[in-house]
């Protein structure tokens, strides 16, 4: 059985992490972020990836990286969704990397984990685990060509690892941002504090990465949704621990409104239902590190902690009543992130429909 | 033909609609009584009933008759105008209800604030005595038209140490004074729809109190019952509404379809269904002289389903769902939520179990009122507003 | 637009049967029949059949009918559903009659009519009206052999309109249930106060309808399920004035227990969904008077006020608390009667999937 | 090895198994401290941790060694046990522990009243001391095992002139005494589990009171609190319990399945994982010296899993959910409920949002003790029990 505790270095990397983004990404900074030019601090993702290191936790020591594991990367994410921290950890430090070591890469994975360069992977965003192999891009006389939306955080990122039909079929390619041919165009996103943009690509230059490209990118996607599980499950916990706060203070009716009994019963359920969301990414994450019941433990986390992030953040914006609509309160930055994630690396019901396969339970 | 209509026949072949200046043809259409009809003769009425209204509504429409600014009904026909009405004075009456009808002037509510949403009473808004005027201090929100308003209504407290129903009074603000400060209200859709109103040192005089200084808690309570049968109380076809934005995408789209989504969307069309009969039927009862009770649990199932519906069409949306149109800080033009993206209306149809009456409130009020269900035990209803915790 | 209000004569009906009801057919009265050998009351059904003539308002007057309208059926299953009264009169009074005007019958339908004799409908109670005819009976040498499980009221009736397959297909005949080579095997049934049993036909002679059998049976079954969903409302709205009573007087922490707002506010929802339940149980009523919108306007009901009935009925149950896990409180009965109900004449997903084929939203 | 599986290699040498009698072997388990590992010397136990038991109990069940009467662990193991090991007197451990843990002699539990069932403070079982004995009257409902139980574990009042809480005294009370009635309580099922027990001049010796006069609810509370801490504490498989029988269904009825039934299922099977891995959770918490308080959610999440997954069950099996076995009133012979029909199950399972405090109550529990969310207003805990509204 896996363990479903936190140990003590997890423990302590989750209050160092909590500090720090305390410390330098408080919600107003982030709301006044998200609509400048620069809507990803890459000053507290350098120190995030180069000082703390957290670039390259799935690394090995040999590539300069960490060599910790998916537990840890989890508890990253669970303090990065409590704070809806605009960086690019999901695409570089979880998509890029995974699908580079899936991949045998042992050069851009180096930097990537030095937090020299930052780095996401070519798919769109809803891409599930168990999607076919995307055919967006085309190798056409060894240069790639070929247009994919939606792609997490590449307006900030170097490099790509880009999914593509070669001659012989699926490969992946790393190709450069800053290559000629390479056009990122930020689109628009429902979830201010995490951006996605278009990839064209005219003809690129890109360097082929040797390993198996389906299983490279499958392992990629499965760790990303088992691991964005953990992300929405800090989600989730601010927006339970939040409302809990204001409805203690705020008061109607003489009282505070916490000591209305609906309100204090949907709160219970909510604090059951986030209690399960830590067993089942506790789980995920476990799984994902010592690979055993991988498929089963990351569609769970995934289509749990899914429906629970925005069932959460709807929850936390009705009990704020008024105040909750407003922009100035950051509620909504964890109901756009929360609703947004919910389409991201395969819907719930994407995960469930692949749980009927792993779970032998047949349409 | 029955009386009314042949008025309206008659009105409109004395009064041509083409090339019409509106507010002087709604002017004359207040003259004429063919207003509000069941306001009294003289007061833009005739003195019929309540649920004559709408087949006269519906005939000058249909002969492309002018129309008020949009601005003017959202507060004016639906609340204003029946609170002035029944606790106006003469001079009241004669002073606001025309001018409120034309669209000449555009009034707004000023009751909610930041301390008192849920528990309007406990509003702490200063209204201070000086002579023949009053002097108001204190801070509104959620103030719709706000920036284009002319006349607010507006609630404000009197006397803190009597309990929080007792010590309010009920005013006419006039939205030109100095001491008037209104300012956009931005919302999680980047939309500024409503305005927060900073009331300082702003002077009414007492000529423009409604009702009897103490009494505005009845007033406002007026006010309110016509808010709430304002909502839910038009009649609407199979499909329209938001179900209506995801059949369309559904229809459209046979890419995004899946079994889960399928499944979901059909609960939810029949539920939407379900609503549209129980306004329907609302209306029915109405017309037929029997008013029910389902009016509250037409706005309450309204808000859940819009949520509902608005959380599927965002997931129906695929990839495209991950977007969002225009986060820029602007003015609302319409309220035409159908034709924005699946994001926006998602966003913007939480505040449906907000304003207006939170859900929460809603069910206390079906509790009590219909289902006369043992009251909660209460503290705060007898000990003066200054001592209240909050 | 449909008429979704009660009338005056509706209104009038109804009060009449509530009072017959109360009088006769109080839940301790059903609860002590359920476990006897008498399960149905026939004495009150041939009050209700005979001397108030319910029993033919369907059927014209010409053929000793009330002439009255699917309208005021509604009415008398609401009636029926409030009080889980045993009687045939979904079988007789609805799905027989139905099937038998349907198929131009003149004879049978007034003997029904009368209340002189109980018909039913022999298909498996859990046949929706977009099912395929049912092949479970043939004709062979012009008399009726097979089998059909889960007919409801089968056990009092006296005449059973069967489909079978003919040689030419579809076909509906009239069986005389003291015919030779019938069985009727009563089967234990989930909802006491609706019986459930098996027919055999071996060889039995029958007199074969002269209309069109498919149609006649999609029809009955229709018109089935829109008035079925009457019955639920009443079930539904027995739940939600039942259980308001109780927590209005059922005292705990020194306090009614309706004065907790968690209760107050479940039951508010709950009236919320009956409101609307009357009016989607009206919307299919009319259509079936009338004959407009009858497709969508059944599957709507069904579909609704089949899930409100159990809804209403689980509420009811947890909010009396122990009480009502005793066998002797009524709730059970209603629980019982509304998840039968549930699967009776199409469940719920197939009364939405008929709607996705009405309503044009293709899988 | 640990020295605790050591001590049962060498019990187990020195007690064949083999055709030994289960009460005399189990007593020999319980003197030579085996019974409940984490009691003292001499009581059943050698002062080991709590956690410690879970391996004890399986090195036995390995061996094949005798189990007690299914009977005796319901409520003796659990509950009556700690409760007199905390709070009784010398000779009460002596005289109740042995045979409680042999089966010789099994308890029930007489809490709940018709009147006093969420509220259990609200009681009115009185107990009226005269001389060097109570006399009790009252009425007890819900009790499993009444009627094979020898003891059962009490609360009374003993002062109804005092706040609720105040008044009440725990007892420990004999079955066999003549004003003792215990009669089968039909459950909707048409099963009696359970039992009323009517209680006319019962004398009970003070020797037998368990606690100070007046202590029973603080002693009544430890019972109730090693009742949440039995329930989910106990490690299972994936698909244990009700989604086994479901996915049983079908997987063997492909006839069956429907889309709409698919996504449920899924849904539920999901959260059946889920729940089984906070319960796993919970568990290794506690091995870990972490004790959790997520035991109270998955109480609360069970019963509504369990509750959805019946409901699904009965829909599932179609016709034959129109079906039930068996409404005869009968005793119960166990609790393997994953072999009754679907309806069965769907009706029992009613039950687990009620029994053992209900959902409601739990829902209250986790507001105040875990989310430490401002208290609702009470009426009901400064008042003499007497002067209660009821």
């Amino acid at each position: 059985m896996s363990d479903l505790l936190y140990d003590e270095v997890e423990n302590d990397l989750r209050a160092s992490v909590r500090d720090l983004l305390t410390d330098r990404a408080p919600w107003t900074s982030v709301l006044a972020r998200v609509e400048t030019d620069k809507p990803y601090d890459l000053e507290l993702w350098r120190t995030l990836a180069t000082e703390m290191g957290l670039a390259g936790l799935l690394v090995p020591e040999s590539l300069g990286g960490a060599e910790a594991s998916a537990r840890e990367v989890a508890v990253v994410l669970e303090e990065l969704g409590r704070a809806v921290t605009p960086t690019p950890f999901l695409g570089s430090a979880v998509l890029a990397t995974s699908a580079l070591l899936a991949a045998g890469d042992t050069e851009t994975v180096s930097e990537l984990a030095a937090g020299q360069r930052i780095g996401t992977l070519a798919v769109p965003l809803t891409t599930a685990p168990n999607a076919a192999f995307p055919g967006l891009v085309r190798v056409e006389d060894g240069k790639l060509t070929g247009r994919v939306g939606s792609v997490v955080d590449l307006e900030v990122a170097d490099v790509v690892v880009v999914p593509a039909i070669g001659p012989d079929g699926p490969e992946l390619h790393v190709v450069q941002t800053a290559s000629a041919g390479v056009t990122v165009t930020p689109i628009t996103p429902l979830d201010l504090t995490r951006r996605i943009a278009t990839l064209e690509l005219s003809g690129v230059e890109s360097r082929k990465l040797s390993g198996d490209a389906e299983a490279a990118l499958r392992k990629a996607l499965a760790t990303g949704a088992g691991l964005l599980a953990a992300e929405q499950l800090g989600v989730a916990q601010w927006c339970l621990d939040t409302t809990a706060e204001y409805v203690s203070t705020r008061h109607q009716f003489g009282r505070p409104i916490g000591s209305f009994q609906a309100i204090r019963h949907r709160l219970a359920d909510l604090w059951a239902s986030v209690s399960s969301a830590v067993a089942v990414s506790r789980a995920a994450a476990d799984a994902l590190a010592t690979g055993s019941d991988v498929d089963i433990a990351v569609a769970v986390a995934a289509s749990f902690c899914s429906e629970l992030a925005v069932h959460a953040a709807e929850e936390a914006l009705q009990l704020h009543g008024g105040i909750g609509m407003t922009w100035e309160h950051p509620v909504h930055l964890y109901l756009g992130r929360a609703k947004s994630s919910e389409l991201a690396l395969g819907t719930p019901e994407k995960h469930r429909d692949a749980l009927a396969v792993f779970a032998d339970l047949p349409a | 033909m029955t009386d009314l209509a042949a008025k309206v026949e008659e009105f409109l072949a004395a009064h041509p609609t083409e090339g019409a200046d509106p507010v002087q043809w709604l002017g004359a259409r207040f003259d004429a009584g063919l207003a509000f009809v069941h306001f009294p003769v003289g007061l833009g009425g005739l003195g019929a009933s309540r649920s004559a209204q709408q087949a006269v509504d519906e005939a000058f429409l249909a002969a492309n008759a002018p129309q008020p600014n949009p601005a003017a009904p959202v507060i004016g026909y639906g609340m204003a105008a029946p609170t002035i009405l029944k606790f106006g004075t003469d001079e009241q009456k004669q002073r606001f209800l025309r001018p409120l009808y034309t669209g000449e002037e555009v009034w707004c509510q000023l009751f909610s604030e930041p301390g008192a949403g849920s528990d309007l009473a406990t509003l702490a808004t200063r209204a201070v005595r000086d002579g023949d005027e009053w002097v108001v201090d204190g801070q509104k929100v959620w103030t719709t038209m706000g920036h284009v308003a002319r006349w607010g209504i507006l609630v404000a407290r009197t006397d803190p140490s009597l309990p929080k129903h007792q010590g309010l009074t009920y005013f006419l603000c006039d939205m030109t004074d100095p001491g008037v400060d209104v300012r956009p209200l931005r919302q999680i859709t980047g939309e500024a729809e409503f305005n927060e109103v900073f009331l300082s040192g702003v002077r009414v005089p007492d000529a423009n109190r409604l009702g009897a200084v103490g009494e505005g808690w009845k007033v406002a309570t007026t006010t309110l019952m016509n808010e709430r049968v304002t909502i839910g109380a038009h009649a609407a076809e199979r499909e329209d509404g938001l179900i209506g934005a995801a059949t369309k995408t559904w229809r459209e789209h046979p890419e995004l379809r899946t079994p889960g989504l399928h499944d979901r969307l059909l609960r939810l069309w029949v539920d939407a269904e379900a609503l549209r009969l129980t306004a329907e039927r609302l209306r029915q009862g109405l017309a037929a002289g029997q008013p029910g009770p389902e009016g509250s649990a037409a706005k309450l199932t309204f808000a859940t389903l819009n949520q509902a519906i608005t959380g599927l069409d965002v997931e129906l949306h695929g990839e495209q769902g991950l977007t969002y149109t225009d986060w820029t800080m602007r003015r609302p033009k319409d309220a035409d939520w159908a034709n924005r993206d699946a994001g926006f209306r998602y966003l913007r149809m939480k505040g449906n179990s907000i304003e207006g009456g939170t859900s929460e409130i809603l069910r206390n009020i079906i509790a009590d009122r219909i289902l006369q269900l043992p009251k909660e035990p209460r503290g705060d209803v007898d000990i003066p507003w200054k001592d209240l915790p909050r």
